[in-house]
């Protein structure tokens, strides 16, 4: 690899940067859009692109070859990133829990009629994830031993979460481990939620982190700054205005009217809530989803 | 003398590209492209016989029955559609449209139907690999020579004997075209199956590397893969070779000269 | 020769494509399947009506021809040219066979890191994808196509002294044709789906993110009409190879055998 | 009965029209022997692609015994001018004369002894494990005419089925016919542009003229039916009937010229 | 001059192993017109693919004018045996003709009247547009005739060129390969198995044995130089000359039969 085709992406015009930033376009970045479009970011003489990606597999290797300055993770698979020795740091607070138990954005749904009634339950059940070895299975297993069950006989499948609403429905897998919007259809068709997996682990649990490389904090330490600065005025204007991130939904998902009246909106704090990390990464070494423990000073701002 | 030329030739590119690769990578510092030095050892270290049973030997499964129902289906529908010109002008569209649909976003579809065990992701296989097969026969089909046609209608070969006797035997080096291509669909195809609703499984293996930055472990999958393919083809040749003998002779024998 | 009637091949075509609609209208009506999973033609057909409003749909219909057209044309370029030097030269044949069939089977998906790695969510990655997976498709059929070249023509051609040149020209290129239409018509649905995939799973802009975009939001019906819109482009896009097909090969027998007599 | 009606077949495929045949009317009894001469090109395969049902007529009919021809009538076993492409190329020289008894659901016994006589009948004895394309054109050839014999067909068509032959074996093959039809009753029509041999080997001969192709002249071959190479052709009354068909002939292509 | 020293072809292909020529030595003067005839399946299509430099011997050597053949030497042209297959079926007539002449860099406005020429030649006039494929036999192997004559060649091979036309197009053909010799001074080697036609052609025969082959005797035609089809063909010494390479020929098959 080379850094050759990084063309004017991270490269600066008259004092502007031109930042882009890779993004799984799900609620959990409106605070990004929305900053964006409330200028924070250009009063900070930053020129912000977005750029959608499924996932890690796409949005880390852009971040390290600098194709984007910034990405967007969950801190389980950016702590998978730090053992592994790719050479990354969080910059930002992504997203958190609500906290509330019942009403967080993610969360173990059942069909109505099933048995299992609660987290308990689902000990030896098949549990849908959107991705095995990852935040999804730590959270439910978490929610499961503080419930009294044994985690250690949940057979976790890997699917995509939009798919999980028809695999419930046909009986496929017992219970599923979804995010906003889908939780709200499996719950507006009849479904119930189980498990507040999230806050289970840690109430005050940090979900996600905006990043970059250790190349770009070492060569421009000040872009990053003016980003960090700028994410976290995002951030706290998201959690302060829920109807204006419900607005800008609709410009950059298809979530349709209705729905967006009705999800669940996570919290945006802008500090990356260091003990419920660390807590992440305790259970995650205990599942074996690390291979050795993560070293969060090195990741962590 | 014969057998060594034949291997030189079949191992010579590889091993002057895999020299290169070893070379040119040997102080790469990409996180990513690490030096192929340690994608080997991660080789030997990934591969071990119990990885191998656990999670080549089902992709195997799901592959083997994804291309033979594949190969089955594109050639049936192939004789037909290749004999039947009403026929054609019917399904054309509709199989057009339907293979113009990326395999991953028609899984939710597939899973609909087929739930999300190891059918589904044969029906993916399936699904993606049948084209060639298809669209090969109905060409080979359509392009039997018309006096090779007369003179079995003269003779009386009707029916399942003209099917067997003379259109799929001339048709056969087509159809073997698209079988070799579907084959290597039906690898991809297995890969990209096992991305969705799977836990074990190449693919899923590959994936899960990737996924958990294990990147030298990710090439050396991307390798096996590859070992894996060709191998497969080596097969493949084999079987086509026996079956069409009279193919390569009736091209070789006057071009060969001798 | 044959005495089955013959029909209109487009009223046939439109009356299969009707068909098919009438079946996805049917299916979730008649509760066959949950119509939030598989929603009525009528509700897609809604869908599509809402996206064709957008500019974003169009821009990224656009994104996605664009991502398809440079791509099949570097693959089909190099397919073919590759495909005609390998396929002629028994050496070079003897020499890549297995270097071919080593690369051949490897997913363009698996190669995503590298693709991002080099390009980013750029036009590029998209290509590199695109440009990977239909190569392989029009280099095997040419490869099979040079190989069907009838002994007795090529003779011809060499006793009566044709260039290297005039011999692909006039002996080989034909006899592939065939074989090349086969490999573009392949290469060119393979080529749309590999657009679609890698912006859908790489993000780059076009019909595949917008996919992507709908899967995430739970918006059903907008997912099906928008794999419609690919499914629709696959059809028009087998209609122009079609019509060439018909054009250059009208000496073949597949196609003479349908006009003449 | 073989009858052939006001037989009509133009050919059209896009910017060319050619009327092969324009009127067309003779019969053939059963068991007779009859030759078809014609200038190249005078729709000769035409005609007997039309009689064996292989090509649809644009006008007139074909009847064999009574019946119209939509299809190949059964028992009716044709030797095509295209010898090289007849044969099928991913079959032995064996499995190319047995496949059509195959079809017949001849015994397997009988089925072999066939094979073995006919190719043995054309000088090909010990060539059964060869492929087609192994054999030099003439043995080809040849393959295709044991394919006909082994058949034991009712009606046999035959499109200038000796053209790649040499004399000698050529001389061999006409007698191989004319004893075969003697001792089969099978009907022979023979399509040939050697007017030696359609002399030698007819009971009649029936001369088309050139395309729009018409009926020229027919005329019966009033030779014992006890022919042989060498006396038979230096009969008189064969060279006279020779020197007809002759005239005739140049005389089709005369007013063909004048046509044009 | 051809030189044709110690000949030998063996083809193997598998489990077969055929020798179809075991030893051939002859040559052919420049300008000079020569016969070949033998048995059906004796080589004479693999000694033409041989001297045509598109097969190589087992065994021996062919020379042109001294200079060892590798690959076909330039201003040779040969018709093909397949005539059917030698065409090219996605080009029309007037194309196939016209290519070589093309690859030959022959100017457009000679190409059109060489290709213009040879079709009356043989009898072709107002077909350029059509395909081969829709033509009929004989007139396909004179499409591949007019296109060896286009090309203008020194040495002109011919296998067996005149097998699917009819009588009197032969003879017409007959004459016309006489003339373009007589005329173009060309170097001509003809394959037939029609002897009439090896003695009314040629200045010399060469009469092959049958398989192994050898060169069974040659025989120089001494005819007048000016020939025709009605006086030549009645000439005492002509029929003298035809019984003689007949008798050879029944020699020929008859050795092979004792060899067996
Ligand atoms: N490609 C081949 N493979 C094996 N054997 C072959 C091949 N081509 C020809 N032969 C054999 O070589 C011998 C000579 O064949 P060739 O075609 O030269 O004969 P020919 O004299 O041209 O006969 P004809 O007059 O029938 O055309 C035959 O016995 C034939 O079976
Ligand atoms: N498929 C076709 N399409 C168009 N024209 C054709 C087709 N087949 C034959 N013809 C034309 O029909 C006429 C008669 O052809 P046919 O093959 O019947 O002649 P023939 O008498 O068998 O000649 P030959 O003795 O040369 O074989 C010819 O002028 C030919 O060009
Ligand atoms: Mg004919
Ligand atoms: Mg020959």
């Amino acid at each position: 690899g080379s850094d050759k085709g990084s063309g004017d992406s991270g490269g600066s015009s008259g004092g502007v940067d031109n930042v882009t930033v890779g993004v799984i376009p799900i609620i959990d970045v409106a605070p990004i859009y929305l900053g964006q479009s409330k200028g924070f970011f250009k009063t900070r003489n930053i020129e912000l692109k977005m750029e959608a990606g499924q996932g890690g597999a796409a949005i880390v290797p852009g971040v390290v070859s600098n194709q984007f300055q910034f990405g967007f993770s969950n801190l389980t698979s950016l702590m998978i990133a730090q053992t592994k020795n790719v050479p990354i740091k969080a910059v930002a607070a992504g997203v958190s829990t609500t906290g509330v138990q019942g009403k967080d954005f993610g969360a173990v749904v059942v069909k109505g009629a099933s048995p299992i009634k609660t987290a308990k339950d689902l000990a030896g059940k098949k549990i849908s994830v959107n991705t095995l070895k990852n935040i999804g299975d730590t959270v439910t297993r978490e929610s499961v031993r503080v419930a009294g069950g044994d985690p250690s006989k949940i057979e976790f499948v890997e699917m995509p979460f939009p798919n999980m609403p028809a695999a419930l429905d046909k009986g496929d897998i017992d219970a599923a481990w979804v995010v906003e919007p889908q939780l709200s259809t499996i719950k507006a068709a009849g479904g119930r939620e189980v498990a507040s997996t999230f806050v289970d682990t840690d109430p005050k649990l940090t979900i996600a982190a905006y990043f970059t490389s250790q190349k770009l904090l070492a060569d421009k330490p000040d872009l990053v700054k003016r980003f960090t600065e700028a994410m976290n005025e995002s951030l706290t204007y998201a959690d302060a205005h829920p109807d204006e991130v419900r607005q800008i939904l609709s410009t950059y998902t298809k979530i349709d009217d209705k729905a967006r009246a009705q999800v669940v909106l996570p919290k945006w704090p802008t500090e990356i809530n260091k003990a419920s990390v660390q807590k992440l990464a305790e259970l995650g070494t205990t599942d074996g989803i690390f291979a050795s423990a993560p070293d969060l000073d090195k990741l962590l701002p | 003398m014969v057998v060594l030329k034949r291997i030189l030739f079949v191992v010579g590119l590889p091993a002057v590209l895999f020299a290169g690769w070893f070379f040119l990578s040997e102080g790469s510092e990409s996180f990513y492209s690490p030096p192929l030095r340690t994608i080997l050892t991660a080789f030997g270290d990934t591969w071990k016989p119990d990885r191998l049973l656990a999670d080549v030997v089902p992709s195997l499964l799901r592959l083997f029955a994804g291309f033979l129902l594949a190969s089955l289906i594109g050639i049936a529908l192939g004789v037909a559609i290749g004999l039947n010109r009403n026929l054609r002008a019917v399904m054309e569209p509709v199989l057009e449209f339907f293979r113009a649909i990326p395999p991953p976003v028609l899984v939710p579809v597939i899973m609909l139907f087929a739930g999300i065990g190891d059918g589904m992701k044969v029906i993916v296989i399936v699904f993606g690999c049948v084209w060639p097969v298809l669209l090969n026969t109905v060409e080979g089909v359509r392009a039997v020579d018309s006096v090779v046609l007369d003179t079995a209608r003269a003779y009386g070969l009707t029916g399942p004997a003209r099917l067997t006797r003379v259109i799929l035997p001339s048709a056969s080096p087509r159809i073997a075209a698209g079988l070799r291509q579907a084959l290597s669909i039906a690898i991809i195809l297995m890969v990209i199956s096992e991305m969705f609703a799977s836990s074990n499984g190449l693919g899923f293996t590959i994936v899960q590397f990737q996924r958990s930055f294990a990147i030298p472990e990710m090439w050396s999958g991307i390798i096996l893969l590859g070992l894996l393919g060709f191998a497969l083809s080596l097969l493949f040749r084999l079987a086509e070779r026996r079956a069409l003998r009279w193919y390569e002779g009736l091209r070789a024998a006057q071009r060969r000269a001798g | 020769m044959t005495t089955a009637h013959r029909g209109n091949p487009v009223l046939l075509g439109s009356a299969g494509l009707a068909g098919l609609l009438l079946i996805v209208e049917l299916l979730p009506r008649l509760g066959l399947v949950n119509e939030r999973y598989l929603p009525p033609t009528s509700r897609i057909a809604a869908a599509l009506a809402d996206e064709a409003a957008t500019a974003t749909f169009w821009q990224s219909l656009g994104d996605t021809l664009y991502a398809w057209a440079i791509g099949l044309l570097i693959a089909v370029v190099a397919g073919v040219l590759a495909g005609l030097v390998i396929g002629s030269v028994p050496v070079l044949r003897a020499l890549t066979a297995s270097t071919v069939e080593f690369l051949r089977p490897i997913p363009s998906v698996a190669l995503i890191p590298l693709a991002v790695l080099l390009y980013g969510t750029e036009l590029g990655s998209t290509l590199i994808l695109v440009c990977y997976a239909a190569f392989w498709q029009v280099l095997v059929q040419v490869l099979y196509g040079v190989a069907d070249v009838d002994p007795v023509a090529e003779e011809t051609a060499r006793s009566y002294r044709f260039s290297t040149w005039g011999r692909v020209r006039h002996v080989l290129w034909p006899t592939a044709l065939p074989y090349v239409f086969t490999g573009v018509r392949l290469a060119a649905s393979v080529a749309l789906v590999l657009a679609v995939t890698a912006e859908l799973v790489i993000g780059a802009p076009g019909l595949g993110k917008e996919i992507a975009t709908a899967q995430n939001s739970d918006a059903v019906a907008t997912m099906y009409a928008l794999i419609v819109v690919t499914g629709a482009l696959g059809v028009v896009i087998n209609l122009l190879t079609r019509t060439g097909e018909r054009r250059l090969l009208a000496w073949h027998q597949s196609i003479r055998g349908e006009v003449a007599v | 009965m073989l009858e052939v009606k006001g037989l009509r077949k133009v050919y059209s495929s896009g910017n060319r029209e050619v009327e092969a045949l324009r009127d067309l009317t003779f019969t053939v009894d059963n068991g007779d022997l009859v030759c078809l001469v014609g200038p190249s090109g005078c729709g000769k395969t035409t005609l007997l692609r039309c009689i064996s049902g292989l090509l649809t007529p644009t006008g007139g009919s074909v009847k064999v015994n009574g019946n119209a021809v939509t299809g190949p009538p059964p028992g009716m076993a044709v030797v095509f001018q295209e010898y090289g492409r007849s044969l099928f190329p991913w079959a032995s020289v064996w499995d190319n004369v047995e496949l059509p008894l195959k079809q017949k659901k001849v015994p397997k016994a009988r089925r072999t002894q066939l094979v073995e006589e006919a190719l043995d009948a054309v000088g090909l004895t010990g060539t059964g494990k060869a492929y087609p394309w192994q054999l030099s054109g003439g043995m080809q050839q040849r393959v295709a005419i044991a394919r006909a014999v082994a058949y034991e067909p009712e009606t046999l068509l035959m499109d200038e089925p000796f053209a790649a032959v040499d004399a000698q074996t050529r001389a061999d093959l006409e007698d191989l016919v004319r004893s075969l039809w003697q001792r089969l009753k099978v009907t022979v029509l023979f399509v040939t542009h050697d007017i030696d041999e359609a002399v030698y080997l007819g009971r009649r001969v029936v001369m088309l003229s050139s395309s729009p192709t018409v009926v020229q002249d027919e005329l019966v071959v009033d030779l014992p039916a006890e022919r042989d190479q060498l006396h038979t052709r230096a009969d008189p009354k064969f060279v006279a009937l020779r020197t007809r068909v002759y005239e005739q002939i140049q005389l089709a292509k005369k007013g063909a010229a004048v046509q044009k």
